[in-house]
């Protein structure tokens, strides 16, 4: 009973960085210069068909343009917490619709690499922050800034350069030409891995260095810990002294930052998308961001974006809740 | 005698150790920092790769831009200096000059021909492209050929000297990363100063809306507002928006730390013992809460610094940032993309690695500044 | 003399830091008999607790031991070189086995997110063959040994929801429970306030005539140690300086920083005698003295003698032992005159 | 009394903890109706375990606490002000005439000023000074009188031990020429054979200066040898006071009793008093009704579960706040009922 207050306490509190999140986005989407109505005219007026004021004045009545900034963002808001996100500007079909699968594969492709990256870092940092050898120590740290100076964009650009020079096959997009449009099938799912690994790679790879110098400070920190010394007094030792001591404690905090974590990976997605040309998952995000000027399909992804965040929050408040008896304790008193 | 060689010993060492008890927060930061080869190499390419980026104009030869080219050497590859040829040795070291020529035989690919009788050799301080610096026209460069043009990096696809954009692109990019790591700064100071020192609800408001920005995707989301800039706009506008841009994306991580700090440091003794002598807010904040945390600060805008560039390059790449003839470690990296490029013409790598090391130095730097930024850690019991 | 249940010799250890070698522990020989009560005296600095650790090899990795520093434990008929045992595995016995450690801060001694029986059961089964549920059993008795009220459910129960006093006596069952030969206290009682160091003292008085286990136990309190030691060991900058009885260190010190530190010791069975401090300061373990560590504060000091000689331990004819030139020079002329 | 000081009338601090959104705040009652009068050039101690309030007493006395109730007033013969209500003005001069030394001689210097300067501090905040001639000579009359080395002034605190740290935290703490000085816990954390000499030198100025102490600390060995009168504190509330030999040598109240008890004697062969406390002070954000004693006394009874002692007069300085003092004196084997 006490658990499930928190948890709607916790759900009470998403919903309102979200409805925070919305009014940031939607804010910033207003301001840009020209709205909807406008955008959709210049795009038909360039196909040549002539357009007057009037014209954009009834465009904006018909999309609601016309009603006051609060009283739209409500609306907004209120679809949007259903999902609906009305259309967009130019393309001039359902948001919802058009996102369909793209989204979850974007959200499938940044959470793999998020569990990639930890699960190489925590094993790695662990290493690096109890390894006695100078040298390990070092060469870690090395390859792990390293990590952080390639930066993905350039690291994908490479691996794909090479494929194409020595394997002939530019390994880009998410599938192969003849499942592009296919229906989902184990053969179209096969297919579908056997070109995920290479996005999931490169956007694993800076996490992967944040995610080792967290893991490695965490560590760094609780190994010198007096209760890690009493443990080895009391013969605890090994792998056992390691995992079950400094390891346990220090994860709470990197379950804390996962959905930063996320957050960064989101912020790399649409490069590599573009790089990689995954039609299917970032790039519409960056043809939607960068290229066609849609405000519409820009907020919706990133409010969508921004609420898989906080539903990482979200469920890593109630995992910590549930495995840090010093958490428990305090809710459930 | 060996008993005045022993007080000698001991006065020095009794100096040393007088200097190191009279050595101030700043001394004793620097003692702890040169300890660390790796930190004090970084400062090293750090401190040669600023210079260069500030006198750039003057250390390359041509104007990075579009007016500098040569036309005659598109894809060019690098020059490489020499002393001794088959020809002979020379004290001032030389190049070859080039003929270039293409046609339906060579698949419409330049091909060059290099005519080892015709050296062109290095000369300082040549008169050359005009430029600006610290407001005023100059047009004396480091070095140049006597004839002719030298590219010891190579050309691009329109013949612009890679060296000298190189340059200038460190420029740029460490330019954005101040602009941007000092806005992020000022907001930081100012959300994370209220935050931290008045506490109680103002704090718990400030960070609800902290977190909040921090959830937002933020290179999504600016990725958006840049794709608005007209494209009307100057370049120098583009660059003063880009970095506003890094600025407001990195602020709320700074501003967590700017109130950790004075959360912290408000609560110590030393701290309650000068408001128990009446101190008011003004002499606390200017005796002891900004000289504890300004070497914190600082690490953190080293650390931060990287960030920015990366932001920069990863805007610049997609075609979002800055453009001709600003031209950043992004835009030179956006050359790479393409393939024609990575078969062909390696030397527009060049700048890659230039890019790789300024991160990298920055980033041991940073780290190197964070072992050493708390003297007092170990004295503390 | 009986074998002693552990005897350190020469042990001698400094530590690697950015300044260079630092020595914590210069030549330092004691032997503790089985069931007997070392207590180890000195203030910060003197290497107390670090000479404590080198017995269960719990130094930090910059420790670097002096070869010739030898500790040898023995129980059951067996004698063990401590410095021999290399793996984690053969370090059993001088962890948690034969010798248990109690630590100064016993909060921070338990890991926080393990509750205390859980790490009591682990202790238990890495000791011995017995299973879950025995373990279990074994640890509630011994949390109602020490007098923890309701055990059962304390035994789930984390760290920071014991108070102080509760966490300490948390701490000694869990020690005793695999039954050690020697219990090292580490400052057990310096955390605490005067009446819950009280009542941690009674217990520990009771457990050892019942476990009939030895102590080396660890303060800077010298009425501590008059309660519960039955030998004594006074440390200054990495020496042991004297060492003899109890009642002969307290009642007739020999050396005259043991004096000092008496002197300086306010008592409340006497309030008109001014406190005399020791003079000066005590030196950074980065410039230790020549000589005679404590020549510098010495109010007794014979001069430059004190600051080139190391003073070597005479006993005197009740085996108390002192390291000191001055009562060197007496017990010379005593036996001279005799 | 007119000779006091401070003196002190139901003087009670709490504090508000972070509780639920809504319903009841818990709040913590640190300081309880405290009364005490410190008698002018008195070394007056104040005793007691942690949580027993007695750190938050000594704020509140310096104003660095908010007094939640009761009055407390400052009378050093010139001025007078009452601490509780007095405007900023007679604050800023209060600051002057009362000072504070701290506990931790590492946390308490800052480790970015040299000794100058800290000592320099309270002078140029104060405005004390008009030139750095003036504050330099001031400081080095100071530090002269807490037996710092001159030659040392320009040095940094990491260059010091904690002994000579707390003699430059003594010297910041009196280059105000107060008239009133806290010391809370100002030798715990030193050690034994350095204590004594900070322990001396603290009376020595004492008596030098005329100033008057509130020497707060854990230590009962401590407190008889520096203070002349000792009050005990336990769980917000005083529960006896009386001047120090009376107090050592004729406890009244079963907590001062327990507390000397629990001194471990110098003397091997004599175990002490067995007047063992058993448990531990209760919380203060939730205290026992009516003793707050009651729950580790042996002597308590029903009236101790329901009442609240008050403060009984047993002689002229000589102060307890127990129901059964009086029975417990005529008869000590007294058992509990």
């Amino acid at each position: 009973m006490q658990f499930f207050r928190f948890a709607i306490t916790r759900a009470f509190l998403a919903m309102i960085t979200l409805i925070m999140v919305s009014l940031i986005v939607f804010s910033l989407m207003e301001l840009v210069p020209g709205d909807c109505a406008e955008r959709y005219l210049a795009f038909k007026s360039s196909q040549g068909g002539a357009i007057t004021i009037a014209d954009i004045d009834a465009e904006r009545v018909r999309l609601g343009l016309d009603r006051p900034y609060l009283v739209r963002w409500g609306s907004w808001i209120f679809n949007a917490f259903q999902g609906e996100f009305g259309n967009s500007c130019i393309l001039r079909v359902n948001i919802a619709q058009l996102l369909g699968d793209k989204f979850w594969i974007s959200l499938w492709i940044c959470l793999a690499s998020l569990f990639v990256a930890y699960l190489i870092a925590i094993p790695v940092g662990i290493i690096s922050a109890t390894s006695k050898s100078p040298w390990a120590n070092n060469s870690l740290r090395f390859v792990s800034y390293l990590g952080l100076a390639l930066p993905n964009f350039l690291l994908a650009l490479m691996i794909m350069l090479f494929s194409t020079v020595y394997f002939g096959d530019t390994l880009t997009g998410l599938f192969s030409k003849e499942f592009r449009d296919a229906a989902w099938s184990y053969e179209r799912v096969m297919d579908f891995l056997s070109r995920a690994w290479l996005p999931v790679f490169i956007l694993a790879w800076s996490a992967t260095a944040f995610a080792i110098q967290t893991v490695r400070a965490l560590m760094s920190d609780e190994v010198g810990k007096l209760y890690v010394t009493a443990a080895a007094a009391r013969g605890v030792s090994g792998r056992r002294l390691l995992w079950r001591y400094p390891a346990r404690h220090s994860l709470g905090p990197i379950i804390n930052s996962l959905g930063f974590d996320l957050n960064r990976i989101f912020n790399e997605l649409p490069i590599v998308a573009l790089i990689l040309t995954l039609t299917e998952a970032g790039s519409l995000l960056i043809e939607a961001l960068a290229l066609s000027n849609d405000q519409q399909l820009a907020g919706a992804i990133i409010f969508m974006l921004t609420a898989s965040i906080v539903a990482i929050n979200f469920v890593t408040d109630i995992i910590l809740a549930l495995t840090d008896p010093r958490v428990r304790r305090s809710i459930l008193g | 005698m060996t008993n005045t060689t022993t007080n000698g010993d001991v006065n020095v060492d009794q100096k040393r150790k007088e200097a190191y008890f009279t050595a101030g927060q700043g001394q004793l930061i620097w003692a702890r920092f040169k300890k660390q080869t790796a930190a004090m190499v970084g400062a090293g390419i750090l401190i040669v790769l600023i210079l260069a980026g500030i006198f750039a104009p003057f250390l390359t030869p041509y104007d990075p831009t579009i007016d500098g080219r040569n036309k005659d050497y598109v894809y060019g590859a690098p020059n490489v200096p020499k002393f001794c040829d088959d020809n002979g040795c020379s004290f001032r070291p030389f190049v070859y000059t080039f003929n270039r020529t293409r046609s339906i035989a060579t698949n419409f690919r330049w091909v060059t021909e290099v005519d080892k009788d015709a050296r062109r050799y290095l000369t300082f301080l040549p008169e050359g492209d005009k430029y600006k610096f610290l407001g005023m026209n100059f047009t004396t460069h480091l070095f140049g050929v006597d004839t002719g043009k030298i590219h010891l990096f190579g050309t691009d696809s329109t013949g612009k000297d890679i060296f000298s954009r190189t340059f200038h692109a460190i420029n740029t990019s460490l330019a954005v990363g101040t602009i941007g790591v000092f806005i992020a700064f000022v907001l930081a100071l100012i959300i994370g100063g209220i935050s931290g020192y008045y506490g109680g609800w103002i704090d718990s408001a400030l960070q609800m809306m902290t977190d909040t920005v921090r959830t937002i995707p933020a290179i999504p989301l600016f990725m958006a507002l840049a794709a608005f800039m007209p494209d009307t706009w100057s370049s120098e506008t583009r660059f003063l928006f880009i970095s506003m841009i890094l600025g407001f994306v990195g602020w709320p991580t700074l501003a967590r730390r700017v109130r950790t700090h004075l959360l912290t440091e408000r609560n110590q003794e030393y701290v309650l013992a000068a408001q128990l002598c009446g101190a008011s807010a003004g002499h606390v904040i200017r005796r002891h809460l900004l000289p504890s945390f300004t070497s914190y600060i600082i690490v953190d805008l080293i650390i931060s610094f990287p960030y920015m560039v990366l932001s920069e390059t990863a805007l610049s790449f997609i075609g979002l940032g800055l453009k001709d003839p600003v031209n950043s470690l992004g835009v030179m990296l956006q050359n790479v993309t393409d393939p024609d490029v990575l078969l062909n013409y390696q030397w527009h790598f060049i700048p890659v690695l230039f890019f790789i090391t300024l991160v990298l130095a920055f980033v041991f730097v940073g780290d190197g500044l964070r072992d050493a930024a708390d003297p007092y850690a170990d004295t503390k019991k | 003399m009986s074998t002693p249940l552990i005897s350190v010799k020469d042990l001698t250890l400094s530590f690697r830091t950015d300044e260079g070698l630092v020595k914590a522990v210069d030549h330092v020989s004691f032997d503790i008999a089985p069931g007997e009560v070392m207590g180890l005296v000195g203030e910060s600095g003197s290497g107390k607790s670090v000479t404590a650790k080198s017995l269960m090899l719990l130094n930090p990795d910059n420790a670097v031991y002096d070869p010739k520093s030898s500790i040898t434990l023995n129980v059951d008929d067996q004698s063990i070189d401590v410095f021999s045992l290399k793996k984690p595995k053969e370090q059993m016995v001088i962890r948690g086995g034969a010798i248990s450690m109690i630590f100064q801060e016993p909060m921070a001694s338990f890991a926080p997110a393990i509750s205390i029986g859980d790490q009591m059961v682990e202790q238990l089964m890495i000791h011995s063959t017995m299973t879950q549920s025995r373990a279990k059993e074994i640890s509630i008795e011994m949390l109602t040994r020490v007098g923890i009220p309701d055990p059962a459910q304390r035994f789930s129960q984390y760290a920071f929801e014991f108070s102080g006093g509760m966490r300490q006596r948390a701490m000694v069952a869990m020690a005793l429970s695999t039954k050690p030969k020697l219990l090292i206290a580490d400052e057990p009682t310096t955390a605490l306030d005067v009446t819950i160091q009280a009542q941690v003292i009674d217990l520990m008085k009771d457990l050892v005539k019942e476990f009939h286990m030895a102590i080396l136990f660890i303060t800077h309190d010298l009425g501590v140690i008059a309660q519960t030691a039955d030998q004594v060991a006074v440390m200054y900058l990495g020496k042991l300086i004297e060492k003899g009885s109890v009642r002969q260190v307290l009642r007739n010190p020999q050396h005259p920083y043991t004096r000092g530190l008496l002197d300086a010791l306010p008592r409340l069975d006497d309030l008109d005698t001014p406190l005399k401090p020791v003079a000066g300061d005590i030196p950074s373990p980065l410039d230790r003295p020549p000589g005679c560590v404590f020549h510098t504060r010495c109010p007794v000091s014979l001069g430059s003698e004190c600051e080139t000689i190391i003073p070597e331990f005479i006993t005197n004819k009740d085996g108390q032992q002192v390291a000191c030139l001055l009562a060197e020079k007496d017990a010379q002329k005593e036996e001279a005159e005799a | 009394m007119s000779d006091s000081i401070i003196s002190t009338d139901d003087l009670s601090v709490h504090f508000p903890l972070k509780g639920p959104l809504f319903g009841e705040q818990p709040v913590v009652r640190a300081v309880e109706g405290v009364s005490v009068d410190i008698g002018k050039g008195s070394f007056y101690g104040l005793v007691g375990e942690s949580g027993s309030g007695k750190t938050t007493f000594g704020r509140a006395l310096l104003r660095a606490a908010p007094i939640t109730r009761g009055s407390a007033i400052y009378n050093d013969g010139e001025v007078k002000y009452d601490l509780p209500t007095m405007n900023k003005q007679a604050l800023t001069d209060y600051r002057k005439r009362a000072q504070l030394i701290f506990q931790d001689p590492y946390a308490a210097l800052s480790p970015r000023m040299t000794v100058r300067d800290i000592i320099a501090e309270p002078l140029e905040v104060m405005g004390l000074t008009k030139t750095r001639e003036e504050t330099d000579e001031r400081v080095r009359e100071i530090a002269a009188k807490c037996r710092i080395n001159l030659e040392h002034l320009r040095r940094f605190p990491h260059a010091f031990s904690g002994g000579q740290r707390q003699r430059i935290s003594i010297a910041r703490a009196l280059v105000s020429k107060p008239n009133f000085i806290v010391a809370d816990e100002s030798v715990a954390a030193l050690d034994v054979s350095i204590q004594a000499d900070v322990l001396n030198l603290l009376k020595s100025i004492q008596k030098d200066m005329g100033l008057t102490f509130l020497f707060i600390s854990h230590d009962l060995s401590v407190v008889a040898h520096t203070c002349d009168h000792v009050a005990v504190m336990y769980l917000g509330r005083l529960v006896e006071t009386a001047p120090t030999r009376e107090l050592f040598t004729n406890p009244r109240h079963p907590y001062t009793k327990a507390l000397l008890s629990a001194i471990p004697s110098l003397d091997p062969d004599n175990p002490g008093n067995p007047l063992k406390l058993e448990g531990e002070i209760p919380s203060p954000t939730n205290p026992p009704p009516g003793c707050k004693f009651q729950t580790r006394c042996r002597y308590a009874i029903d009236l101790c579960r329901k009442e609240e002692p008050k403060l009984d007069k047993l002689g002229a300085e000589h102060d307890v706040a127990c129901h059964r003092w009086r029975e417990l004196a005529d008869n000590p084997q007294i058992s509990a009922a």
